[in-house]
């Protein structure tokens, strides 16, 4: 193991020494320099959205009780901290918003696909490196534009992260006209930033692979992403679309979703959701595929069917477009198309259900590390199993009349976005923490974040189920108001107390990231004893990654590989005599 | 924390509930193989010194066995539900007898409007209720949903009935109790600031109160 | 002094039934803002001819609080006359005063919600001033104006006691105020340029007071019957009466 | 492919006669009197959909490309009839 | 080809798509934009279906002699542009110069055509909110010459022209780049990635502009 032995020393590199502070690490072009840019802003969105999630806890918990501290809030939001409705319900709209699109979807796509695509793949940066900086320095302002629409007349939009027309088309019926038309905005222009992401990470995956790195030699990581920047580009330009035509239903007068002009509401439902489905798999895929490296890692064995795992990804990435009415049974939609729609979102049971067994078959027989990252990538498969049956109860749409629109819907998404997507995350930023920066993340205090969360995650929103049985509405703003649902305002001031605790442990996140990029231990090229190609150079890598292209000679994931003593075999070793591994035979 | 649905009055609530505890069965199920096998696994083959790791690639029988049997399983639960669905929201679902009554939803109240002594609407001899629904026991009735403003969420939970109200479509629910009492009706889809008050009554009448009821109505009405 | 007292009180009945207008509230600021343009005051009463239509029933039952105050069923209270006087009518002058400044209200005008009605159900604001909305209900009000000058808002207060203030930057006579939780609650708020105005109260009587000499155009709204116009001349220091009427029809 | 000089080119300029020819025969079929509007719209949209190829076949040189590149180009079509259909039939059931 | 036993010494390199980075990124990119308008057209289709009520008869209130026009110019461009293409292929610098500035020229027209018909339009009122109170359109719909609502038709027609038009201004702004470059003589007959690819993107929004024609102007 040549690249193992001894860390290389980071490539001595010209052009990198002459770049200005500025140039390398504001206006970067260097796919790793812009994938910790979005890390940074898209942990920022991360607590964005766990601080409103806070807020609007408290008012369920402790409903129309002064908050605590929310006397500074200014009197159109909380007079003497008491939260009223109209900013209840932007707190609802924007905590959605916030983790969807400025948390969980830059943090797998912005932050990984940037960071891994290249390193995985063998190449020096993206295919176009200033398309890349553009897609991040794009990402601000929307960012920007979302925070901003608290701080105009009438505050942040307030109509859900689907923002349903007519409600939201038309200020009069919530009294915010600023926020919705900013939300709108900030949309489009984010839309931008992804659409041109996409672009990059497919082109960059389709012709600058390094040579030997053949389709089924990629990681899964790199074909989850793969599929997931296909689902981007096609998916993100209907929201676009949509944006676009509430913005003018309320800035131009036109009629799009206004039924008073012929506007026909189910339409944005229709659209929104033929975008929004796909960008639940956007948000899932990514996570799979770094959870199959870690796993694969972290158990010391290749993937249990890596080929069926890249037809699985492959299957959900399409199904995920002919499912979307399951969001609409109860809409008023055409029963015909609810039967439909019934049959092919039972169908994701299936490649689900495939990955699932797969990472179990992974595990079967494996030499179990318990490393941080590996721990999380458990607690993902553990969750995801969770949201995904749940899911099964909605697809089913007579079941659905009853739960659609309760809370289980809200526990459902939250086992797949927190459970699944989140733990994944940590786990993967654990994972290459020390690619990026250089050192290692605190171990002990990985352990720590990881166990607290996972009890108090669960806690927060295992509970969620029973509420929804119990036929609790979401986006309410005070469930005391229904004499049915007080019996159950126990469960809601758990809930909040357990998130307030959850919210509370993901600062020892926090302090561990910071701390460990100064203070961490000093990480080897390959802390993790890997096989990817990214650990075949210098923690963190110089600018080019390499000094020559590595070649591929073997599959991903050569754990304990027959052909070599050590337990991995990387991707780009050479052996002495000439050999191939039992998955290319 | 329970996963028991409350208990349902209407003559489909039981259908529904049946394939909820079905699917509850079957994925409990499925959630304990699951996580016991993970479980065990990470227990099992934790590493140990001097142990290394099988390497397998994968084993094409348990992949068709692990595929196979969850398409199976979604099928019968897609055809169970589809003959359910089909029944509850079919074209012609609706019972020829049942009896008609308009909901409008607004920002944030449900006003009922009964079709008076000649059973027509828009004839002149409506009545309306604000927030009440009050219809016969094992009866069933037929709702017109309209919507004055923006989407609203017809939602019964004791009937298993939840249907969206959408401004500029007339959407029919049907639904029979089959036990006479209140039961709260709330909108269930975000509809503004006031959406969290936007709760009602079904208020489920023997049948001569109900007709009682009704008769003095229609009375208070012809004599205006 | 006491001709600084007596506007202050008078305010504060003001505010109660609505009988006055905000001149005088003025009257008690001079020090602060611009000085009464005069002492004439226009008092007067507002008569309606032929007999009042039945106001509607409101069906209150599903709230209890508002059944608390009112019953199950109460009558709208869109025309209040007794005896021939019309209430809650707004009246204004509309023309012969002399350009502005004019003293400007520093207290807020008040309008309460209150068993399910608005308290006061007509009042006036001058431009800038607040409009102070309170809730003495045990429920959740959501209050929201409908201008077609100004701009709208759309406000909720979920609990007993709250406030909130709001102020309007362009005459309108009037911007309604709804309440969607309860589809019956009205309310007008008649905006103007300037503080010469009255709601008339219970008796039908109102009184603007402050004015220089001169001779006004008078415009008095009602809800029902629209607006009618008649013309006075005041002598500074003096009250003139004024009768304005509606007529009602027959039946 | 295209990199050597004097390369033999389509025949850009007859897809562009081509493209006016249609043109003026849509304009002409539009506003034919006393035909059934279905029967115009449906010539119409062939018509339409006929200049859509040359331009992608010989302008875009999908003609000329390798299948995997003509594969990216058609890859969205499928999913935009996908919604179109299924939102239609909202209106026509 | 994964199935292939892979010998060393190094297998050959993944040749990818065989076309070029910038190219196949066009071609992606329009994919995203195939979508885009997807969202727009397929709204304006089902809008139609649903309410065909709102829509005028063709050239009842649409300017479709002087569309047609434009149409032609835009299609001229198209020809122009593969000619530019076609020059810079064999070596041809002047005609690539040429036809680039012809090709700007035209877009331009293009959009300064389309500029003028929307104010035409405003001016009969004919708006994104549809008939414009009292204008000379509103009195035709009063006296039942033309639908009696046409919210929808204003809604969808500037929302897709407009859209249309902003792509082509973004091309005539790019494309006015490559000019620039094709001055300096950037593009040789082995090099001339920027001409191909701003040419695709070109064709692309012709051949959006082909649909819209007929389905907005024509139906």
């Amino acid at each position: 193991m040549a690249t193992m032995a001894a860390p290389l020393e980071p490539a001595s590199e010209p052009h990198a020494h002459e770049l200005s502070f500025v140039k390398r690490y504001i206006f970067s072009t260097d796919h790793k320099i812009i994938g910790i840019q979005f890390l940074l802003l898209s942990l920022v969105g991360l607590f964005v959205g766990g601080l409103l999630a806070m807020l609007m806890r408290w008012q369920l918990g402790f409903p129309t009780e002064p908050m605590p501290g929310g006397g500074i809030l200014p009197e159109t939001m909380a007079p003497g901290g008491i939260l009223l409705p109209e900013f209840y319900n932007s707190l609802v709209t924007m905590h959605g918003t916030f983790m969807v699109f400025f948390a969980i979807m830059p943090l797998l796509v912005g932050v990984f696909a940037n960071y891994l695509i290249p390193l995985k793949i063998g190449a020096p940066d993206m295919a176009f490196p200033r398309l890349n900086m553009a897609s991040f320095w794009i990402a601000v302002p929307a960012f920007v534009l979302m925070v901003s629409g608290f701080f105009v007349e009438g505050g942040n939009a307030g109509a859900g992260w689907t923002s349903y027309a007519p409600l939201s088309a038309n200020p009069e019926y919530t009294g915010v006209s600023a926020g919705q038309q900013l939300w709108c905005v900030s949309l489009v222009v984010l839309g931008l930033s992804s659409i041109l992401g996409a672009t990059n990470y497919i082109t960059t995956i389709v012709n600058m692979r390094a040579p030997g790195m053949q389709w089924f030699r990629m990681p899964l990581s790199i074909w989850s992403l793969f599929i997931t920047a296909i689902l981007t580009l096609l998916a993100i330009p209907i929201l676009s679309g949509a944006a676009i035509m509430l913005l003018f239903d309320q800035t131009l007068g036109t009629h799009f979703f206004l039924p008073p002009g012929g506007g026909q509401p189910l339409l944005w439902q229709h659209v929104f959701w033929f975008f929004g489905h796909p960008e639940v798999y956007i948000l899932i895929l990514p996570a799979m595929g770094m959870v199959s490296d870690i796993i694969a890692n972290g158990s010391r064995k290749p993937v249990f069917g890596y080929k069926s795992m890249v037809y699985a990804i492959i299957a959900i990435g399409f199904l995920g477009w002919i499912v979307w009415g399951h969001h609409m049974f109860q809409s008023g939609m055409n029963p015909l198309l609810g039967t439909t729609f019934m049959v092919s979102t039972l169908f994701i049971a299936v490649p689900s259900a495939i990955k699932t067994f797969n990472w179990l078959g992974t595990m079967w027989r494996g030499s179990v590390h318990f490393t941080v990252p590996m721990l999380h990538a458990c607690a993902f498969v553990a969750m995801f199993v969770i949201g995904g049956l749940s899911g099964v109860f909605m697809a089913s749409a007579p079941v659905d009349i009853y739960i659609h629109d309760t809370y289980f819907i809200v526990a459902h998404i939250h086992y797949v976005l927190f459970g699944g997507s989140l733990f994944a995350l940590f786990g993967a930023i654990t994972f290459w923490y020390p690619k990026m920066f250089g050192r290692m993340m605190s171990a002990r205090w990985g352990y720590a974040h990881f166990f607290l969360t996972f009890i108090f995650y669960n806690m927060t929103f295992f509970p969620m189920h029973g509420l929804g049985v119990g036929g609790h509405m979401r986006r309410i703003y005070d469930p005391t108001q229904y004499e049915f649902l007080q019996p159950l305002q126990p469960i809601n001031t758990f809930i909040t107390i357990s998130a307030f605790l959850l919210f509370a442990t993901q600062l020892i996140f926090a302090v561990n990231f910071i701390v460990s990029w100064f203070r961490g231990a000093k990480a080897s090229a390959n802390p993790w004893n890997d096989t990817g190609l990214e650990w075949t150079t210098p923690s963190p890598p110089p600018h080019g990654n390499w000094e020559e292209t590595p070649t591929v000679y073997h599959p991903p994931y050569e754990f304990s590989s027959p052909l070599v003593e050590e337990d991995s075999l990387m991707q780009s070793q050479r052996l002495e005599q000439p050999a191939v591994s039992q998955a290319e035979r | 924390m329970s996963w028991l649905l409350p208990p349902g009055v209407s003559t489909f609530a039981g259908d529904i509930d049946r394939i909820y505890y079905l699917i509850l069965w079957i994925t409990g199920v499925a959630f304990f193989i699951v996580e016991a096998g993970l479980i065990w696994f990470l227990i099992k083959y934790r590493a140990r010194p001097g142990r290394k790791a099988h390497y397998t690639l994968g084993n094409n029988v348990a992949e068709v066995v692990w595929t196979a049997v969850p398409a199976v399983v979604v099928i019968m639960i897609g055809v169970l539900s589809g003959g359910l669905w089909n029944q509850l929201r079919g074209r012609d679902a609706i019972p020829d007898d049942a009896i008609p009554v308009e909901v409008r939803a607004r920002q944030f109240e449900w006003n009922v409007t009964y079709p008076g002594s000649d059973g027509e609407f828009d004839t002149g001899d409506e009545f309306t209720t604000r927030n009440r629904l009050r219809i016969p026991v094992n009866t069933p009735v037929v709702v017109y949903l309209e919507s004055e403003d923006v989407i609203h969420s017809f939602f019964v939970p004791a009937f298993r009935v939840k249907q969206d109200v959408v401004p500029g479509m007339r959407i029919a629910v049907w639904f029979e109790a089959t036990v006479a009492g209140d039961y709260p009706l709330e909108c269930a889809e975000l509809c503004g600031n006031g959406h969290t008050t936007m709760g009602g009554t079904v208020s489920v009448l023997p049948q001569e109160e109900y007709r009682r009821w009704l008769t003095e109505q229609n009375q208070t009405i012809a004599a205006r | 002094m006491k001709r600084l007292l007596l506007p202050a009180v008078m305010l504060l009945i003001g505010c109660g039934g609505g009988e006055s207008g905000g001149a005088e509230s003025a009257g008690g600021e001079e020090a602060a803002s611009v000085a009464p343009l005069g002492t004439a005051v226009l008092a007067g009463s507002v008569n309606l001819t032929g007999t009042p239509p039945d106001n509607p029933m409101i069906d209150m039952s599903e709230e209890q609080a508002c059944v608390d105050a009112h019953g199950a069923t109460t009558a709208d209270p869109v025309v209040v006359a007794n005896d021939g006087k019309l209430a809650n009518v707004f009246v204004r002058v509309v023309g012969g005063l002399p350009g502005g400044p004019y003293p400007q209200p520093t207290q807020p005008a008040v309008v309460d919600q209150q068993g399910c009605l608005y308290h006061p159900r007509v009042l006036g604001v001058m431009v800038g001033q607040d409009l102070e909305i309170r809730n003495s209900d045990p429920m959740l009000h959501n209050i929201k104006a409908v201008p077609t000058e100004n701009r709208g808002f759309n406000i909720s207060q979920p609990r007993e006691g709250m406030t909130s203030s709001r102020s309007f930057d362009t005459p309108e006579v009037m911007v309604p105020l709804e309440c969607n939780v309860h589809g019956w609650m009205k309310a007008y708020v008649g905006v103007t340029e300037n503080p010469y105005f009255a709601t008339s109260g219970e008796d039908g009587g109102f009184s603007i007071g402050g004015l220089p000499a001169g001779t006004y155009q008078l415009e008095a709204w009602h809800e029902l019957f629209g607006t009618t116009t008649t013309e006075v001349t005041v002598a500074d220091g003096e009250t003139a009466t004024v009768e304005l009427s509606f007529d009602a029809g027959t039946g | 492919m295209e990199q050597t000089p004097h390369v033999k080119h389509p025949p850009y300029v007859w897809v562009w006669v081509g493209l006016a020819v249609l043109t003026g025969l849509e304009l002409a079929v539009a506003f034919l009197q006393h035909w059934s509007k279905t029967a115009i719209i449906i010539i119409l949209v062939l018509l339409a959909v006929w200049k859509a190829l040359l331009v992608a076949l010989f302008y875009m040189h999908l003609r000329f490309e390798r299948n995997r590149i003509r594969l990216l180009a058609i890859a969205p079509l499928p999913l935009a009839v996908i919604l179109v259909v299924a939102v239609l039939t909202e209106y026509v059931f | 080809m994964a199935h292939a036993a892979v010998m060393q010494p190094p297998v050959k390199a993944e040749t990818g798509a065989g076309v070029y980075n910038e190219k196949l990124g066009m071609w992606v990119f329009l994919g995203s934009e195939v979508m885009f308008f997807t969202a727009l057209i397929g709204s304006y289709l089902i809008l139609r279906v649903a309410q065909p009520g709102q829509w005028a008869q063709p050239g009842e209130i649409l300017n479709v002699p002087i569309t047609a026009v434009n149409t032609f110019f835009l299609i001229c461009s198209s020809v122009t542009m593969v000619k530019a293409f076609a020059s810079i292929q064999e070596g041809n610098q002047q005609g690539l110069k040429l036809y680039l500035i012809l090709t700007v020229i035209i877009g331009a027209t293009f959009v300064g055509i389309q500029i003028y018909e929307y104010s035409q339009l405003i001016h009969h009122g004919f708006l994104p909110s549809g008939y414009r109170e009292g204008s000379e359109l509103a009195e035709h719909a009063a006296a039942g010459e033309l639908p009696a609502a046409i919210g929808l038709y204003g809604s969808t027609f500037f929302t897709m022209t407009g859209f249309h038009g902003f792509h082509v201004t973004m091309g005539v702004i790019c494309m006015l780049f490559v000019t620039w470059k094709a001055f300096r003589g950037r593009y040789t007959a082995t090099d001339h990635r920027g001409v191909e690819v701003i040419g695709l993107y070109w064709h692309f929004v012709d051949l959006v502009w082909i649909i819209l024609f007929t389905i907005v102007y024509l139906i």
